[in-house]
């Protein structure tokens, strides 16, 4: 006779070696089958939507910069696409492309990144090492390039600070290669390993209808057959280059775990597509020091999904608003809708499904 | 003389008991009570340094009158069932006593010739079974002294209940050493009886619904044991032509003994709640812990292993024994695996009662000698540790107002004393050094060769050995921050308390005296060879030795050491709080491992099911050995 | 016990530790080699163990201090008495009093993940405490004794045992907390428990542990070397591939979960055993 | 299974990836930002990069003549040097070095006594 | 080589690392874990990544402290036995950066706790950690030595 | 550029009823601040195309919570009961505007106007 109105109750987190980012979720726990889940956030918050009224619309390019070590790239050119909407100037044809470029390798940094964290969240030590090991690669491929390793900086508003030249695009195309090779070795190991599978399929599973209706962006969206990819409205230089949304129908971590790896190659694509039709040109157009207003809406996606940038100005030198919705903030209630019912072992597992990123999240 | 103190030990709780009834004044009776109690632990010991054993006693003096008396007393406790079972409207425990009483006039009147059988027959084990009854049962007698005054205080039962609760403990005891000293089948069938009937009216003292339901449970099934025995009894009669059990024992011929052997096994098995007759024993949780400790785990089920192991050399070798051995083991580990979903204490130790009797039923079944020998150090061990942990849940009960192990955390800071000696009470029952725990490493030795019962063995230790360590975390987790406080011990709770955990610890370290003394001599009676030899603590067959001083040893270190480390330490010991992911630790309501039982492995309800159908297919085979 | 015996069982209490410490550098190593990076020093279980043992004590509760000492003497008296060759279920249930009081330990300190943790641990000891006594059932169906001296007169008992064998490296995998079956205390890689059932066991306490752990992992080890009594050194060599073999399979596999380890190992264990003595039975 | 077998088969054959840091130093990149260093003698102190540092790590006294800078509040995104008229600003390859305490490099500008650096610690 | 030296030793060649995310950008995270990763291996320093105060020598902090994780980090901080050494990796756990004018932010962690060695970057290379845990290690044997000598005074 | 159409209050969970009927995807929601009352405006996603309308609230009233019908507006009514101090009526869970600030951080920062005030702490420390 079992008093089950008594349940357990464990902390996971704000400190705890499974989440690089502090959160906080209080389980409620019957035996190891989480019953229900209570996140608490609030520990990376910094209030950076703020800083617009103390930094003006050039240094904020830094600052969103700063929003996430992971996806830097992209909100650095959501913010800029922005602010150029908003002013209304047209960047060189050759940053549109750079930008691509930059966002592409960016993301298969993170998507390998994010599938180390993966395996290490399953207690899969040597696959953690070894997508670490293939993202090296390309964190050499950003510090040649962009000059650092992480936060690579490399838009403005106008366009872009750095230049890939015909020399570097050869070695990068080269190294790519390689990072292509290994992420073969990668997509089989998934493919083929009996305890990943054991540990990702059917694991936190949202229907096509759950997904879509839950507002989950991203390869959350995409892994629940859903096809919907910022890219394809053709931004920056999307438009001129060939690809197709990547799509997966179980909806479970598994699925999503092969719409990450799929995007991968798709980014190599995208970037050897991208090098190929390098137009020559300008790195960027100088821009007014001052703001007309209006307000503007940008959307780009990042590795993790949709990232919804809102600008608004009243005109001046500083922004009169500015409104990051990213994408682990929409993905919060898939994952809030996932976490009951699932076991205590597999909360990593599902944590890591979204790819969350707590500093987006925060800001 | 010896047979004056036999007859003594049967008559003289009795008659206490039913003077207890007339006692109104609480120091007197009280007073009355523990000089009996006094008596009788007096009885047994002098029984056990004088009585030269095995031996058949008579008195033929009394032999008339007191065959006369059982055999109206047979009736007379048939027909109060029925008045009962009437009266609470339990019509199976009608239908059962019915099905006695049809018999046993048949017997009485038509089937037994008059003749004159030897009164007692006594050997080392029923001398066991007698120091057990009588030294562990007026421990928790006394121990009732206080627990029963607590008790009525907080039901608020007025006029106190209490002369006739000790009055059946007393008759109670008197009826045990009735069924372990009787020769005549007969009249350990009427003892048998009035067990049966005190069990249902202690089970109900408290007259509460759920405690009237469940006595009558206990009721019914044990009335059904009862009709299993007097089958038994008279299908033995018409094939053997005897009632006494010494001529039963010696038969030579045992062509026609399978099938009364089954009946006796059965209602052994109803007797030690086996599978499927479980319920009845867990019902009977309701009752006040006394009678829990002295009829439900160290007593009155241990009846059932007697009377299994008194007749096991009859079935030694054949088929019939090997199921026993199989259904025993299986009810070891089916009830094991139901310990583990469960969180209230009481229901903890019922079902470990219920999973270690299967284990003795187990080894009664293997039927060599080391296994006996396993299984009466089982009896022995289980009895005292048993009694000691049902004691120190009641205690706790009083305290803290629940029996559940949830609420038993951080214990040892609200109740040292019990938390320590409840701690004790659980390592004796399930680590090594101690007793139980040689006992098991005997059985998985002894049935090694038999591999299906040493896997369901070796599943079913590892069992108990989590529920049971799952407690000891509950009863001993805390914190410095925690909050204090003093335990003040009921004395006569306290006497009782401390006199089993000495005993419990004491039986364990003098194990290889307790087994040359008195274990080894009833093999011996039992003509068998005796493999298992115990020297100093060394207890060896040819195959393995098992030594417990090392291990003692070994406890006694690391309890100096840490006492050192701890005292060493105080000055630059930093004292801090568990860890929870760097959030402040909150002693109350803060986060908390609560209910981890396995319930979505492990439910109860429909594994108790799934249990019964596999036990009652296994007593069918069993019926099936028997036949064959 | 004579004075040889008493040699005996000293030395080898003496020298276990040091050799566990050194397999289990040499885990750390190979398991480094294997992932493709250099890794520590053969040495550094040692560092870590001293470091540990001269950190400041960190207690939660007075318990704790006594459930360490409890794990480790009673895995000194196992290993002691393996090597004098004393009975094989003994040893097993020797070895089990100390791991009940280090679960009882973690249990008393009412940290979620620390408890989470312990009751894990009793669930990996729900699967190889089994194992084991099968093993030693097989090992007697086979030279029908108990007692290590004769059990080693046989030879070669894994010409007989060749499941068992493989049972016992399961069970390595289990007490080497290597996955996928290092559920109760993350060893490698982080998992959903922080440290599980050692969270809040630190400094002196934990390094006590450590060695206890490593006279676990010895006692299995020759356990398995026993299986080629007959040149103790081949027996060796065979407990080295069994050791390496673990490490390789930690890391090419997840960490599973509880009730697959409880279904797979059981499932696995009653079988093999079932086969195995079949097999014994069938070759006489 | 087997393919990560193979993985660690060829990592157990292969020499391990490892840079082996403090003891083989790696050339950075030709583009790397390691940090920036002020050319005192160049600089104008005419502010711009005072104006463009996102996270106000310099600040330009053009009284006193001094330039100071919080290496421990820099972000290393290097608009100061794209926007420095002088090009005194340079961004360095390396990265600065660890140390105990937090420091500002103050450096002051005198036109004939060469430039004087010092360190003064604390913020 | 006595024991006193082996001991000493042994606090230098065995650092256990906890990591504790304060509210950095994850710049700083990722090239922490990086360290562990087979191309920088902070592990042939002996260094683990224990994720747990309770065993923890070194604490490496990234990020700066916001209004709700000061507690966090301060419980953490007191959760480690002596002697321990605070690593503050990244600009923002040494002042907070870019983002100290920010409303929520309180600054560098030396607020809370003492640091006592400041890896600067942003985000910090992975060469740096290692410097900085290198580092680090020296400072832990010295405070052991500190630490030994107080004990002393104690008795 | 974007265009919005403006609804009343009590309108909002009728018009976000239509959009979930008409199998559109919540985006976000986003608060500003305009001459002394907050404008919060919704956006909505079908195949790509936006579709927005906003409310104006202000400051002493309360907005019905739409995150009964679109779970995923949980996080962001949350957010901006936080950061602006407006209360949401009926939401499935309420972090009581402690979702990202600690205890002693400045109450409601985005917003100038002041709605909420804590015990404990400072608006501005």
């Amino acid at each position: 006779m079992i008093r089950m109105s008594e349940k357990s109750t464990i902390p996971f987190g704000p400190q705890h070696p499974v989440l690089p980012e502090p959160i906080h979720l209080k389980l409620v726990v019957e035996d190891e089958k989480v019953v229900e889940a209570y996140p608490a956030f609030g520990f990376v918050h910094r209030g950076l939507e703020l800083l617009v009224k103390k930094k003006d619309f050039n240094q904020m390019v830094y600052v969103v910069d700063h929003i996430c070590g992971i996806c830097s790239a992209m909100h650095g050119q959501s913010y800029c696409q922005a602010v150029e909407e908003l002013i209304g100037v047209e960047v060189p044809e050759r940053a549109k492309y750079l930008r691509v470029i930059w966002a592409e390798i960016h993301r298969i940094h993170s998507h390998l990144l994010w599938f180390g964290l993966l395996a290490d969240a399953f207690g899969f030590e040597n696959l953690f090492m070894l997508s670490w090991r293939i993202r090296e690669k390309i964190m050499d491929i950003l510090e040649a390039t962009a000059g650092n390793r992480v936060i690579i900086s490399v838009n403005i508003v106008g366009g872009v600070r750095r230049d890939i030249d015909n020399e570097q695009a050869k070695w990068v195309l080269n190294e790519l290669k390689e990072v292509e090779e290994s992420l073969k070795e990668l997509d089989k190991i998934v493919r083929n390993n009996y305890t990943i599978k054991q540990r990702t399929v059917g694991v936190g599973v949202l229907s096509k209808d759950e997904a879509y209706k839950l507002g989950a962006v991203g390869p959350t969206l995409r892994g629940s057959g859903v096809p919907i990819d910022m890219r394809t409205t053709g931004y920056a230089a999307y438009k001129d280059l060939d690809f197709e949304p990547i799509v997966e129908k179980d909806g479970d971590t598994y699925a999503r775990t092969i719409v990450r790896v799929k995007e991968m190659f798709q980014s190599i694509d995208l970037v050897r597509q991208a090098i190929s039709k390098l137009p020559e040109g300008e790195l960027n157009v100088k821009v007014k020091p001052n703001l007309p207003a209006g307000e503007v809406i940008s959307r780009v996606e990042q590795p993790r999904g949709e990232v919804f940038y809102y600008i608004k100005s009243t005109g001046g030198k500083y922004l009169d608003r500015l409104r990051v919705r990213t994408p682990t903030f929409a993905n919060l209630a898939s994952l809030l809708h996932m976490l009951p019912g699932s076991s205590l072992a597999d909360v990593p597992v599902l944590v890591l499904t979204i790819d969350p990123c707590i500093s987006c999240t925060e800001r | 003389m010896q047979s004056n103190l036999l007859l003594l030990s049967i008559i003289f709780p009795i008659i206490a008991g039913i003077i207890v009834l007339f006692l109104k004044q609480s120091s007197i009776r009280k007073a009355f009570i523990a000089t009996s109690l006094g008596v009788i632990v007096l009885l047994s010991l002098i029984m056990l340094a004088t009585l030269k054993v095995p031996d058949i006693f008579n008195f033929p003096a009394y032999y008339n009158g007191m065959d006369l008396a059982i055999k109206i007393g047979d009736f007379a406790l048939l027909f109060y069932v029925l008045y009962i079972s009437f009266k609470i409207k339990e019509w199976r425990a009608t239908f059962f006593a019915v099905l006695q009483l049809v018999p046993l006039i048949y017997f009485e009147f038509f089937m037994l010739k008059e003749h004159e059988v030897a009164m007692f027959f006594v050997d080392e084990l029923s001398i066991i079974m007698n120091l057990i009854i009588s030294i562990v049962g007026s421990l928790i007698a006394i121990y009732a002294f206080g627990y029963m005054d607590h008790h009525e205080e907080e039901k608020h039962v007025s006029p106190t209940k209490q002369p006739r609760f000790f009055a059946i403990i007393l008759v109670f005891l008197g009826a045990m050493n009735g069924v372990v000293f009787s020769n005549n089948l007969m009249w350990i069938y009427f003892f048998w009886e009035i067990t049966t009937l005190s069990s249902f009216l202690l089970i109900g003292h408290d007259q509460t619904e759920e405690a009237i339901k469940n006595a009558s449970r206990a009721l019914w099934i044990n009335m059904m044991g009862g009709v299993a025995l007097l089958l038994g009894i008279i299908f033995i009669y018409t094939n053997y032509n005897t009632t006494s059990l010494a001529e039963v024992l010696s038969i030579k011929d045992a062509t026609y003994i399978l099938l009364p052997m089954f009946f006796i096994a059965f209602a052994a098995f109803t007797k030690s709640a086996q599978l499927p007759f479980q319920s009845w024993l867990l019902g009977a949780m309701v009752a006040p812990t006394p009678v829990s400790a002295l009829l439900h785990s160290s007593t009155m089920v241990k009846a059932g292993i007697y009377i299994l192991l008194r007749f096991s050399p009859l079935f030694r070798g054949t088929l019939l024994s090997d199921f026993i051995a199989i259904y025993g083991a299986f009810t070891f580990v089916a009830t094991a695996f139901l310990a583990v979903s469960q969180s209230n204490a009481k229901r903890i130790l019922a079902y470990s009662t219920v999973s270690n009797l299967g284990l003795m039923i187990a080894s009664i079944g293997l039927n060599t000698s080391s296994a006996i020998a396993a299984a009466i150090l089982l009896l022995i061990f289980h009895a005292v540790s048993k009694a000691l942990l049902f004691l120190c849940v009641g205690t706790i009960e009083q305290h803290i107002g629940s029996r559940d192990i949830e609420d038993m955390k951080g214990l040892i800071n609200r109740m040292p004393v019990t938390a320590a000696i409840t701690f004790i009470g659980i390592l004796t029952l399930m680590a090594a050094p101690f007793g139980m725990l040689v006992s098991k490493w005997l059985i998985i030795e002894v049935a090694a060769n038999q591999i299906l019962i040493s896997i369901i063995l070796a599943i079913g230790s590892a069992l108990t050995a989590l529920y049971y360590t799952r407690w000891i975390g509950n009863l001993l987790s805390g914190t410095y921050f925690s909050q204090h406080s003093e335990e003040h011990v009921n004395p006569t709770v306290g006497i009782s308390l401390y006199s089993l955990t000495a005993i419990a610890i004491a039986l364990s370290f003098i194990v290889s005296i307790l087994y040359n003394m008195l274990v080894m001599p009833q093999i011996l009676t039992m003509k068998m060879d005796v493999v298992l030899k115990a020297v100093r603590g060394y207890l060896y067959t040819p195959a393995g030795g098992f030594t417990i001083y090392p291990i003692f040893i070994t406890l006694g270190i690391a309890i100096v050491l840490s006492l050192i480390s701890i005292r060493k330490s105080t000055k630059v010991v930093v004292k801090t709080t568990p860890y929870t992911a760097g959030l402040n630790y909150i002693e109350d309501n803060g986060y908390n491992v609560r209910n981890y039982y396995l319930t979505t492995f492990a439910n109860e309800g429909t594994l108790t099911r799934y249990f019964n159908y596999v036990s009652i297919a296994l007593i069918a085979v069993i019926l099936g050995g028997a036949l064959i | 016990m004579t004075l040889n015996e008493v040699v005996i069982f000293i030395a080898a209490v003496v020298i276990a530790p040091f050799i566990g410490g050194f397999l289990s550098g040499i885990d750390r190593k190979l398991t480094a080699f294997i992932q493709g990076r250099y890794g520590p020093p053969i040495w550094q279980p040692f560092y870590d163990v001293i470091k540990l043992l001269y950190k400041q004590k960190l207690l939660v509760n007075d318990f704790q201090v006594f459930s360490a000492y409890m794990y480790l003497l009673s895995a000194i008296l196992s290993v002691g008495l393996f090597a004098l060759k004393a009975d094989l279920l003994m040893i097993l249930f020797i070895m089990s009093v100390g791991l009940v009081f280090y679960i009882a330990g973690a249990l008393s300190t009412k940290s979620p993940y620390s408890q989470v943790g312990a009751q894990r641990e009793l669930m990996q000891m729900l699967a190889y405490e089994p194992m084991l006594i099968f093993f030693v059932i097989s090992v007697y169906n086979v030279t029908g004794s108990f007692n290590l001296a004769q059990i080693m007169t046989h030879g070669r008992l894994i010409l007989d045992l060749p499941l068992m064998f493989l049972l016992l490296g399961l069970v390595l995998t289990i007490k080497l907390k290597k996955s996928p079956f290092d559920l109760s205390a993350s060893e490698h890689a982080h998992q959903e428990l922080v440290r599980g059932i050692l969270t809040d066991y630190s400094g002196p306490y934990l390094a006590l542990i450590h060695i206890a752990d490593w006279y676990e992992m010895i006692l299995i080890l020759a356990m398995i070397a026993i299986l080629w009594s007959q040149n103790l050194v081949i027996g060796a060599l065979i407990a080295l591939a069994t050791f390496f073999m673990d490490i390789v399979i930690d890391n090419i596999t997840a960490r599973m979960t509880v009730k697959w380890m409880l279904a797979f190992s059981w499932s696995i264990s009653i079988l093999f055993t079932i086969i195995n003595i079949a097999y014994i039975y069938f070759r006489r | 299974m087997l393919d990560m077998l193979k993985n660690v088969v060829s990592n157990l054959t292969h020499k391990p990836a490892t840079r082996k840091y403090p003891f083989e130093k790696r050339e950075p990149f030709e583009r790397a930002r390691g940090h920036i260093e002020n050319d005192i003698d160049k600089c104008i102190l005419c502010g711009i990069c005072q104006r463009v540092c996102p996270s106000n790590c310099i600040q330009v006294d053009r009284k006193e003549g001094t330039w100071s800078f919080e290496p421990f509040a820099c972000i290393i995104c290097g608009a100061c040097v794209d926007a420095c008229p002088t090009k005194s600003l340079t961004m360095l390859r390396e990265y600065r070095p660890i140390s105990n305490d937090k420091y500002v490099i103050m450096q002051k500008k005198e036109v004939k006594n060469p430039p004087e650096k010092d360190k003064k610690e604390g913020i | 080589m006595g024991l006193k030296e082996f001991i000493e030793k042994s606090f230098k060649k065995s650092p256990w690392v906890l990591h504790y995310n304060c509210s950095s950008c994850n710049g700083c995270d990722i090239e922490i874990l990086a360290c562990m990763t087979p191309l920088y291996d902070m592990e042939r320093f002996g260094m683990v990544n224990v994720g747990n105060p309770k065993h923890a020598d070194i604490l490496v902090v990234t990020g700066t402290v916001n209004t709700r994780n000061k507690e966090i980090l301060k419980n953490i901080y007191d959760q480690m036995p002596d002697p321990k050494v605070v690593v503050a990796v990244g600009v923002c756990a040494a002042t907070g950066g870019v983002f100290r004018e920010a409303y929520n932010v309180i600054g560098g962690i030396d607020k809370v706790i003492p640091v006592d060695v400041y890896v600067p970057g942003c985000p910090a290379k992975p060469e740096a950690i290692i410097d900085g845990l290198y580092k680090a290690t020296e400072i832990l044997k010295e405070k052991y030595e500190k630490m030994g000598k107080a004990e002393e005074v104690l008795k | 550029m974007i265009t919005t159409k403006e609804i009343k209050l009590e309108e909002i969970e009728k018009e976000a009823k239509y959009y979930y009927e008409n199998g559109y995807r919540f985006v976000t929601e986003t608060c500003l601040e305009e001459e002394g009352k907050f404008k919060i405006i919704y956006t909505f996603e079908k195949d790509y195309q936006m579709d927005s309308f906003h409310v104006f609230v202000s400051p002493q009233e309360e907005v019905p919570s739409i995150s009964k019908i679109y779970f995923a507006a949980l996080p962001v009514e949350n957010e901006i009961h936080e950061m602006f101090g407006i209360k949401f009526k009926n939401l499935v869970l309420d972090f009581q505007g402690l979702l990202f600030l600690g205890e002693y951080a400045p109450i409601s920062p985005q917003a100038s106007i002041e709605i909420m005030r804590r015990d404990k702490g400072d608006k501005n420390e």
